[in-house]
């Protein structure tokens, strides 16, 4: 009882906010801290394991929040590492054959993962969400195969090897640490879009179908435009961060992208805290290094992770941000 | 991050005698599909620490160090290996590292290893794993790309063959193997003329081999299957009342398929092995895997076993644990190894551009109640 | 590349082929159907998508697996071990871990994906990676003109076959299980009814869950038995209750035989992987025009 | 007066059992109507097809010179025909301002690139809908919760709140569906209170599911029964309590009248 009335005493600060003050005023805020968070790797860039993790913290952000995106409108997609493979494989089939400019590669990228997102939503959308589950699942299935059958063009299992690094204006971000001061400054776009797009009518229509999608469509909210739309832009993020990741590894295989990875997203989103920004920044920033604590020790890893899980469903709904709500919470009853 | 960090310092901290240490580090598959070799892999790389640390530590320059490995499984995703090579190269600063499993894996990895001029021993099957511009990778197994031809020859010639069907899992490693032995079979005047790949964790093989089977083969090839996969083509096989020869031409497991295939069904099947069951090196090497670890140890273990102790004497005679130039070239100069797999050497330059391949006997051998029975003894050029 | 199968190159006995692709296609879905029914069921009283439900087959497989290699028990009774110990664990784990989640779809069916891995790693750290086999139950093959057919899996057919009559009189027949039915269709109509549904929750669960460790169970003497056996399976039982209409049972019923057969049939015509992309595109063309399945009425 | 709401032979049939079987009525511009009739009587289905939410199997329905037969809710809503539902139904999560100003962002049309931009069309739109928000708040007399968390407000305030953001819609015509249900005698009175203001002072028609025979006969000028998925009459709150027919009807469905 106390958790459900503490999270909606949370609620009622953050969504009074959003509806009452002009877009903009809580940057004021966020984007400092934001900034300090994204500086203290480069504290750490004696050591470029670290800033490897770095690296990989900030694309699993892009990649989580185009998930949380798509999650706020209610639903939950089970094919999110596709569609970052698939903006992968379009930039580096891009970069490799056609020897396009780095920029253009991953436009490209993020072009082919909206158009397949679209088309796909456009067929699954229509139906109960149980369907969006069973279906990105067996999508997500489906995108593996086909990449594994793509012959020359995919490099089949092999993947595709020796991706030149990524290179704009002239300037190449062959190191790890400039490749972080990339990734960084896109996980930070990233999430300065969302916090954006979340105060505008749209983003708050798109958080009503979340809430209460039969109300929604009632009142003028286009269940299916809304998800399609979210759908849509989600898996943008998403195959932005796989176009961005394939030039930092220099290498993609189907492996890299099958629904182990799906799954790792929803895990990190669930963990972070759904429904607000800030939960997808908490769950890639806690669940990206963790496996390193059990790198020779994968199963009892994994055990953990469904346990903890559970567990924060169980009493953490809102994720890990949900703790912030509760102190906030308990600090303000007298 | 800082619970690493923390975590690490705890590390170091336990083993901070004063001895010195030498790291190898080892990314190997230890869950998922390519377990059964990633254990093999380290196990013959700890093993093979423990002679050197029996002995009171590896005499480089003078100076003891002791050996010590540090293992992280890639999950066989190369993503994953990434991270883990990270991980070894900069973050446990280690200059050795045995593995990964996979082709993926090994090709996604070799940036890194030759930018840091870190010295890999990989068991990846791809030839693109060696090459003149990979001079840090080694590989201590033999692949299909050795074996496969020699002995395709003679299993076609003594058992007469003509039609071959294969089943190879749809990933790298069956990829490449199903092409080299296409080019194999058909050069010893047989055909490779039924190909099925199938989704790794497919168990219904039974399809499959109707349409093989109506096709009129001879033999069946389960080179590149995962053990377990191949008892099972081979159990499913027999099952549907096939009686030619079952062939695999690499990727030594015979305990495993016969665990999954049975006795009888597995009876007559030809297997490549590196061991000849007479070798008591081998024999010794197997008992002490086995008291160790209480698995039975996979036939890819030995290779990984010598390769680590002529990696070690390769630091030893270059006289140094950090100047991986001098230790690599040591490597490539080492002659007539005594391995307990037989007498090894360095092959290779024609095939990848770099002699970084070895060359180790092998054997061509009979399944009979389970035992592996030697009916040929093989080199890279012929079997006798 | 697509590799599609022509025939130039051999001389094929296609009375054989299809023959035996029929026949196999037929076991293969029986499997299916146990999956997908028991899949239904669970989805069908409790709204949840059980990702868990391909551990449940792979905990049905170790168990008889360690039932008849360690503690020498027939057949038979591993069966029936499996199935009651499934049906108990599906009951706790129901009323430990799922009762929280009742009426909140999408956190059930992350829950159940917890599950899986509490389960699957579970069994990786007990058993070891490494594929385990349990002894044919029969050994022997019978012919039918060209067709073989392994004993083993005539078995498993006749078993399959038992286990189903058994679920459709229980359902049919019996107080529990017409009430598990009404529950399926319509909840609150069932409340109206005074069935307890508190009841109906574990029962449906356990129920569901052990149908899926009976599979494992039976399919064990004739595959392999590992900690990672679970994935294909699951991924079939989505497929069936997509193209069979979820929780239509007559729609699985009617769609995992369909699947068995195109496989099986498929398969000597097209590489498997081919054969899997088409059947997925066959999924979303289903979507398209018959999204309540194959059974089901037409309409949102 | 002009007609606003035609209803035209409209059926609809659930695997072969009919709910609804060939209504047909008319609502002028400014008219409260009433559907009532016992549970099962087909009247949600009805409501459920004219706002949209349900396909009829066959018939028609023209709302304001336009067929929207077969149109989404969403779409349905834009041209002015907006619903309400039977039990509470809001933003448990949010303000009751937030509530409101989700209704009224039906027709707020500004591109998102432009939302994101912030362009000045974008700011005068989004003031106007303050407004409009601020209106909806003093109609419905929920001025003083605006801050108040949905969820937490009782019963009667949350279906105030569900009307509430209906009208945010901006619609001529608001379909209710049990707007009486759960609410005590003076709630009652007061929501019938406010549903006279809207189409006295806001000209908003009004139809209306209802069990509540009060609330029905004291605001309705026309009603429609339905029994079994027919109408069985029409008329003025005095003729329907005179038809032989109803009382018929209901005298074999005693309960559900009193309800």
């Amino acid at each position: 009882m106390n958790v459900s009335t503490m999270t909606e005493n949370h609620n009622k600060g953050a969504r009074t906010r959003a509806f009452d003050q002009a877009p903009g005023n809580a940057w004021k805020a966020w984007i400092p801290a934001l900034l300090v968070l994204f500086a203290i790797p480069l504290l750490l860039a004696g050591n470029p394991f670290y800033i490897h993790l770095a690296v990989l913290i900030c694309l699993n952000i892009i990649f989580v929040n185009g998930l949380a995106l798509i999650n706020r409108t209610g639903q939950l997609s089970f094919c999110h590492a596709a569609f970052m493979g698939m903006g992968a494989y379009a930039a580096v089939i891009c970069t490799v054959r056609f020897q396009t400019p780095f920029l253009i590669s991953v436009s490209a990228g993020v072009a082919v993962s909206m158009l397949a997102a679209y088309l796909l939503g456009a067929v699954i959308l229509r139906l109960q969400g149980v369907y969006f589950v069973l279906v990105t699942f067996c999508f997500g299935e489906l995108f593996r195969l086909v990449m594994l059958e793509g012959g020359d063009i995919t490099g089949g299992a092999n993947g595709i090897a020796n991706i030149p690094p990524a290179r704009l204006f002239g300037f190449t971000f062959d190191s790890k640490l400039s490749f972080y001061v990339l990734a960084a400054a896109c996980a930070f776009l990233s999430i300065v879009f969302l916090i954006a797009l979340f105060k505008t009518p749209k983003g708050n229509s798109l958080d009503a179908v979340g809430d209460n999608p039969d109300l929604a469509e009632a009142s003028g909210i286009s269940i299916q435009g809304s998800q399609t739309f979210a759908f849509v832009l989600g898996s943008a993020f998403a195959g932005f961060s796989g176009a961005l990741l394939a030039h930092y590894l220099g290498f993609v295989s189907p492996e890299s992208f099958n629904q182990h990875i799906s799954v790792a997203a929803i895990i990190m989103l669930v963990i972070g805290g759904r429904g607000s920004v800030l939960g997808p920044i908490l769950g890639a920033l806690i669940m990206t290094p963790l496996p390193e604590l059990f790198r020779s020790a994968i199963e009892t890893q994994n055990i953990m992770y469904g346990i903890t899980l559970i567990l924060v469903l169980k009493f953490l709904p809102m994720g890990l941000v949900g703790i912030g709500a509760k102190l906030r919470g308990k600090k303000g009853q007298p | 991050m800082k619970k690493i960090a923390i975590a690490g310092l705890l590390c170091l901290a336990g083993t901070a005698f004063a001895q010195e240490e030498l790291k190898i580090g080892a990314i190997v598959t230890l869950s998922g599909a390519g377990a059964a070799w990633g254990q093999a892999m380290l196990y013959a790389t700890e093993l093979a620490a423990d002679d050197v640390n029996a002995k009171g530590g590896l005499d480089v320059g003078g100076k003891k160090y002791k050996v010590k490995v540090v293992p992280y499984d890639d999950k066989y995703q190369a993503g994953e290996a990434v991270t883990a090579a990270n991980r070894l190269v900069f973050e446990d600063k280690v200059k050795y590292i045995i593995g990964p499993v996979g082709s993926a894996a090994a090709l996604a990895v070799t940036p890194i290893v030759d930018k840091n001029k870190v010295v890999m021993l990989t068991l990846g099957f791809t030839d693109k794993a060696l090459g003149k511009d990979k001079a840090f990778n080694f590989r201590p197994n033999l692949t299909t790309m050795e074996t496969s031809q020699p002995q395709i020859n003679w299993i076609v010639k003594a058992k007469n063959i003509k039609k071959v069907g294969g089943l190879f899992p749809n990933d790298e490693t069956g990829q490449q193997i199903a092409q080299d032995l296409e080019k194999a079979y058909s050069k010893a005047g047989a055909q490779l003329n039924a190909k099925e790949f199938f989704e790794r964790e497919r168990v219904d093989m039974m399809p499959l081999l109707t349409r093989m089977m109506a096709k009129g083969i001879d033999a069946i090839e389960l080179d590149g299957n995962a053990p377990g996969t191949a008892g099972l083509i081979v159990k499913q096989a027999r099952e549907l009342g096939f009686k030619g020869f079952i062939i695999r031409s690499g990727g030594p497991a015979t305990p495993e398929i016969v665990n999954v295939a049975g006795n009888g069904a597995a009876n007559g099947m030809l297997v490549n092995t590196p061991i000849n069951p007479a070798n008591t090196a081998v024999k010794a090497y197997s008992d002490r895997y086995f008291a160790k670890y209480k698995k039975r140890m996979n036939g890819f273990s030995p290779a990984f076993y010598d390769g680590t102790h002529m990696l070690l004497q390769a630091m030893s005679a270059a006289g140094t644990t950090t100047d991986t130039d001098k230790v690599r070239v040591a490597l490539e100069n080492i002659k007539d190894f005594k391995g307990i797999l037989g007498t090894l050497n360095w092959t290779g330059a024609e095939v990848y551009g770099a002699a970084h391949q070895i060359s180790a006997p092998f054997y061509i051998a009979r399944v009979q109640d389970g035992q592996e029975v030697i009916e040929a003894t093989c080199s890279l050029t012929e079997c006798k | 590349m697509i590799r599609l199968r022509a025939f130039g190159d051999t001389a094929v006995d296609f009375t054989f082929l299809i023959g035996q692709a029929l026949t196999n296609g037929l076991i293969i879905g029986l499997l299916y159907l146990l999956m997908a029914i028991g899949f239904t069921l669970v989805f069908g009283v409790m709204r949840v998508v059980n990702f868990a439900h391909g551990e449940f087959y792979m905990l049905g497989a170790f168990s008889a697996y360690v039932c008849v290699t360690k503690l020498q028990l027939p057949f038979l009774a591993a069966v029936l071990a499996t199935f009651i110990l499934t049906l108990v664990l599906g009951w706790i784990i129901e009323v430990v871990v799922m009762k929280g989640f009742r009426g909140e779809e999408l956190n059930g069916m992350i829950a159940t994906i917890g599950l899986a891995m509490i389960l699957q790693n579970g069994a990786l750290m007990i058993f070891g990676p490494d594929p385990q086999s349990m002894p044919a139950v029969a050994e022997g093959v019978v012919s039918l003109g060209p067709v073989m057919l392994p004993m083993s899996r005539l078995y498993v057919v006749a078993f399959s076959l038992v286990v189903l009559v058994l679920l459709y009189g229980f359902l049919m027949h019996s107080k529990g299980g017409r009430a598990l039915r009404a529950v399926v269709q319509d909840i609150e109509i069932a409340n109206a009814q005074g069935i307890r549904s508190q009841f109906m929750y574990p029962l449906g669960f356990g129920i569901g869950v052990a149908l899926a460790a009976v599979a494992g169970a039976l399919m064990a003497p004739v595959f392999s038995v590992s900690p990672s056996i679970g994935s294909t399976p699951l991924l079939k039982a989505f497929i069936v209750v997509i193209l069979g209409g979820l929780g239509s049972i007559p729609g699985a019923a009617l769609a995992a035989l369909l699947l068995g057969v195109f496989e099986s049939v498929a398969n000597p015509f097209m590489s498997s992987s081919f054969s899997d992309m088409l059947l997925f595109g066959f999924v979303i063309l289903m979507l398209i025009f018959r999204p309540s399945g194959l059974l089901g009425k037409a309409g949102r | 007066m002009t007609t606003l709401l035609k209803i035209d032979g409209l059926s609809k049939t659930f695997g072969g059992l009919a709910a609804v079987r060939d209504l047909s009525f008319e609502l002028k511009e400014g008219e409260i109507v009433g559907l009532i009739g016992p549970n099962g009587a087909g009247k949600s289905t009805a409501f459920n097809m004219i706002s949209g939410s349900l396909t009829p199997t066959a018939g028609k329905i023209t709302f304001a010179g336009e067929d929207i037969t077969g149109r989404k809710p969403s779409h349905v809503v834009k041209h002015g025909l907006a619903r309400t539902f039977q039990s509470a139904t809001v933003y448990l999560k949010s303000t009751v301002q937030e509530n409101i100003y989700r209704g009224a962002l039906c027709h707020f049309d500004i591109p998102v690139w432009a939302q994101l931009a912030q362009t000045s069309a974008y700011k005068a739109a989004r003031q106007k809908i303050r407004h409009e928000v601020d209106k909806v708040l003093e109609i419905t007399g929920l001025a003083p919760y605006r801050h108040e968390i949905a969820g937490e407000l009782a019963y009667g305030h949350q279906k105030r709140i569900g009307v509430a953001i209906g009208l945010a819609t901006n619609p001529r015509l608001l379909l209710l569906d049990e707007p009486a249900a759960g609410l005590n005698p003076e709630e009652c009175a007061e929501f019938g209170r406010l549903l006279k203001t809207l189409r006295d002072e806001h000209r908003i028609s009004l139809l209306f599911v209802e069990h509540h025979m009060a609330l029905v006969m004291g605001t309705c000028e026309k009603i429609i029964v339905l029994v079994q998925g027919q109408k069985i009459a029409q008329g003025t709150a005095e003729e329907i309590r005179n038809s032989p027919a109803v009382i018929e009807a209901y005298l074999g469905a005693d309960e559900d009248a009193h309800a």
